[in-house]
């Protein structure tokens, strides 16, 4: 296992310190349970927007706390959903009388430990609600699964969220538009690599020099399906066709275009992935509108890539365009 | 023949002991089909239970079995700690102020404890969870008819195989699901995690 | 050799496209020869700051172009110093009448292809100036190597310098600017892999599982020594040790502390890899007064991390926070 | 016996044939002590060079040289690049408005390129670069006696000894010279693509 660290289990406060001292314009952070909250929270009046997960997404979701995005995220252990008691206090910390919204990426551990932080904070009097993400089509059969898993679209739904409650908006309304992005969002993955969790030392998975595994999650586990490395034009339309054919998105569309790095994907790869997205969009009639090239929300040092579309209307494209300033996302300000 | 409070809380030390020997096992099965932090997850929620125990030492089987879920809760994180800390406080609800358990008692705690797994995953019989050694587990229990020892022979076989019986499964919920027919051929983790906790009660409340 | 790309020839111009299609709000992309340039050039009045070098340091060069960096930069071949034409067209597309700095990292290839291409820009009546960079302290013994390589600094330098020449300062003091940075800064490096040219088709080295380089540039070379793999903390120690005793550092002073990646290292690590830096300049009374945390000069997909510090004056730190608006670098605005 | 100018275009074309052929080759020499991209740089250069030889070919070797060294320049890049874009466009400047080469005239040649690599590169012989190859390889044929054609084979040999003699050095200029002790023990890229220079040089003219 190579990595910057010292010992596996000190990783996340670690991080939580590093995070503590950089951006201390931005945030504090408060430990036992881990949370990273505004510096500024609670904000009177505003809606409280949280999230979490487990760790090893960087810069999803720490990164993403300040003026017009989260107000709080809760890192759990790497790859481990965080626990009810780290949301209950993020909730609290961030309850400014509006009421609190939680973005859940939809794995069954982060859907339990949500509900059982909502359901104590409900019982202290706090207003919550939760929105699910889940924009994978990558996982078929919702029937027979656990459901689509949330991923890429999770960072766009969190910054148009996070502007909706900069407005001063209501609970209903914030949730409202966070379920709006999520449902007109997909996402498809892949990876050239596995990823290595600290605590268990060795790759998840062994992929052979020459194969991908296409449809995988955030969490370093194998895809849907594993076949021979192939040009990244093939690959993108692969990709690009499984996420349009999904909602679908039609010719004359305006779309938001993230492509993401999963870690260890250099940003020179991702822009040639973007080329080929943009010409397999063209030749569907479909117009990227905004775009977002970079790793936002990642497996560790996996190398492969995902591709999200948002499809955008007017509401959705200003409150993107907002300013925004966090450590990960910042522009306007 | 009944399980003292004593017994409960050295069972208690020995799923923890039996955990961290198993940790990377776990994490193994779990980078197959899963994430690889079940062993990891499992681990650090048992140790903060140990922590917790010499606080307990003295109450009730019920707070103790409660104080382990709540550490449970409040450290695993994942499925697992929603899971886990779900059985261990039904258990302790099921066991309040009870100072020893009975074979009735025990089965009544796991039947507790299994239906709030069940409310929580919503998990049936052969999704390939944790499930699969727990219900066989309680069945072998409730139709035990020679004593505690033997029904927690049987129990034990009944998880163990249960555990087993995971491996040709395709996953139908956690994040097993996810990768659909590929999650065949592998043991499920907490399936797994799941037979040691049967297999630390039999081995420590048949040993005294 | 696992990289999303299609054929390694075409990695660059790809890369271009996209950035043309994705950026066009900020940049023009000029091929043949290839530039990016600042999308309102040439700004009249206004000193023209370029830069350019190999391409696979993603997102130096190109992506610091825009307001308050950098007016063009020049993309050679992977690794490869760009070529004097490149330079030439893009000196002449920046030219505002107020002369032009070209930003050179101390490389043999990039000094004479850039010289070349100044010669060529003065023969036709443009003033130019150029400052190198060279802040690698591994590189010792500059009598007997080509002098210090030019690395993270290069970074800082063309945020500062680009935000002294928006305040339509003259050449003079721009350069001057630009060398003070350059002066005042110290980088080391250090690779947990090598990384893969995508012409070359394998790595440039081979590293043990348990090993390290100590001392790497940002071309995929082997660094100066090869070790055991240590914790983090050591292996900053180590590194920040000789940034810091060579300048030197000295306790009282406040400086911009920038950990970047090489490009397969996730945030995660860099987080950890800042919080061991922290440590280490508070225990020797050096405050970090700004900080940068990220990928922004890479090595490809080369796993590992640098340490840069800059110290600080009241001039570098109000430049250093002066707006920015380039894809890879932005605030303010 | 003189080299006609259709001969130096034949030996462009050799020269462009032996890179492409050692492209894989000079990458390996050059990951071992730089960064992996003497081959594809030269190689995409010579091909550039090559096609513009038609535009050239009833023009004085001058023209064909300078041309060819024009290309280098704006196609290769790197250190490389300029160096071998500057040997060309020498060699060229010395041979303006000729239609055939003596041997005196391509010495003269080779002199006027390796001093335009010496004034741009500063290296000194022994810093293990291309000039480790190229200077040997003009002293050879400045000392030659007997005629044109064992010139040739003299400077070929001087060239392939001066890149062997670069195997031990330890680099004074260029990416190498970074690496420090650790460039020891490994040939020079540069001077081993000059080595093929006089080396395709020896055979296209010695071969008619
Ligand atoms: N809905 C569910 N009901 C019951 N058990 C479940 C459910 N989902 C997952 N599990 C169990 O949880 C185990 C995984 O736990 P763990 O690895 O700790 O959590 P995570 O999947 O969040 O990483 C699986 O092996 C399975 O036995
Ligand atoms: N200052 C110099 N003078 C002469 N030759 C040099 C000098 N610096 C480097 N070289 C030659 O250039 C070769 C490397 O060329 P190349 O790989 O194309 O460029 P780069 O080093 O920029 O990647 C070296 O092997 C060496 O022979
Ligand atoms: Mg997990
Ligand atoms: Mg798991
Ligand atoms: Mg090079
Ligand atoms: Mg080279």
């Amino acid at each position: 296992m190579k990595k910057l660290i010292n010992k596996p289990e000190d990783v996340v406060v670690e991080e939580l310190q590093a995070i503590a001292h950089a951006h201390a314009d931005l945030v504090k952070v408060h430990y036992n349970p881990n949370f990273i909250v505004r510096a500024d929270a609670p904000l009177k009046g505003k809606v409280g927007v949280i999230s979490g997960g487990g760790s090893g997404h960087e810069p999803m979701h720490g990164g993403f706390v300040g003026y017009g995005m989260l107000d709080a995220a809760c890192p759990g252990a790497v790859f481990t959903s965080p626990t009810p008691d780290q949301m209950l206090e993020a909730t609290k910390a961030v309850n400014g009388g509006a009421g609190v919204l939680h973005i859940v990426k939809n794995y069954t551990g982060d859907i339990m430990n949500f509900e059982m932080a909502a359901d104590l904070a409900r019982a202290e009097g706090i207003e919550v609600e939760a929105v699910v993400t889940n924009d994978d089509v990558a996982v078929q059969d919702s029937l027979y699964t656990a459901g689509r898993r949330g991923v890429g679209i999770t960072v766009i739904a969190e910054k148009i969220t996070g502007a909706a409650a900069e407005q001063k908006r209501a609970l209903k309304d914030v949730a409202d538009i966070c379920r709006k992005v999520n449902a007109q969002g997909r996402t498809m993955g892949m990876a050239l690599t596995s990823c290595t969790v600290p605590h268990a030392g060795k790759p998840t998975f062994d992929l052979p020099e020459d194969e991908m595994e296409i449809g995988i999650g955030i969490h370093g586990e194998p895809g849907r399906t594993r076949m021979k490395l192939k040009p990244v034009a093939e690959i993108v339309e692969m990709m690009a066709k499984a996420v349009v054919d999904d909602l679908p998105y039609k010719s004359g569309d305006e779309v938001l275009a993230f492509v993401n790095g999963m870690g260890g994907t250099p940003l020179i790869e991702l822009y040639v992935v973007y080329n080929e997205l943009n010409k397999f969009l063209s030749g569907r009639g479909i117009k990227i509108a905004r775009n977002l090239i970079g790793s936002y929300i990642t497996s560790l040092e996996m190398a492969g890539c995902s591709i999200t579309l948002l499809k955008l209307d007017d509401e959705m494209t200003k409150l993107w365009d907002a300013p925004v300033k966090t450590a990960g996302l910042r522009w306007g300000m | 023949m009944t399980i003292s409070r004593d017994a409960v809380i050295d069972w208690i030390r020995a799923f923890a002991a039996a955990v961290a020997e198993n940790k990377e096992y776990l994490t193994q099965l779990d980078s197959a089909i899963g994430d690889a932090d079940h062993g990891a997850n499992m681990h650090r929620g048992m140790q903060a239970a140990l922590e917790k125990l010499p606080g307990v030492a003295d109450k009730d089987i019920g707070t103790v079995l409660k104080t382990v879920g709540m550490t449970l809760v409040s450290t695993v994180g994942g499925a697992g700690g929603p899971l886990y800390g779900t059985l261990f406080m039904q258990m302790g609800t099921a066991t309040a102020g009870k100072l020893e358990l009975t074979l009735a008692d025990w089965t009544a705690a796991l039947q507790a404890g299994v239906n709030g797994v069940v409310m929580r995953g919503k998990a049936n019989l052969g999704d390939k969870t944790m499930v699969d050694a727990l219900t066989p587990a309680l069945n072998a229990l409730k139709t035990a008819t020679s004593g505690l020892g033997e029904a927690l022979v049987q129990s034990e076989r009944a998880a163990d195989q249960g555990k087993r019986d995971t491996i040709p499964l395709v996953a139908r919920k956690g994040r097993a699901s996810y990768l659909g027919e590929r999650s065949a051929g592998h043991q499920d983790p907490g399936a797994t995690s799941s037979h040691l906790l049967l297999k630390t009660a039999l081995d420590t409340w048949t040993k005294a």
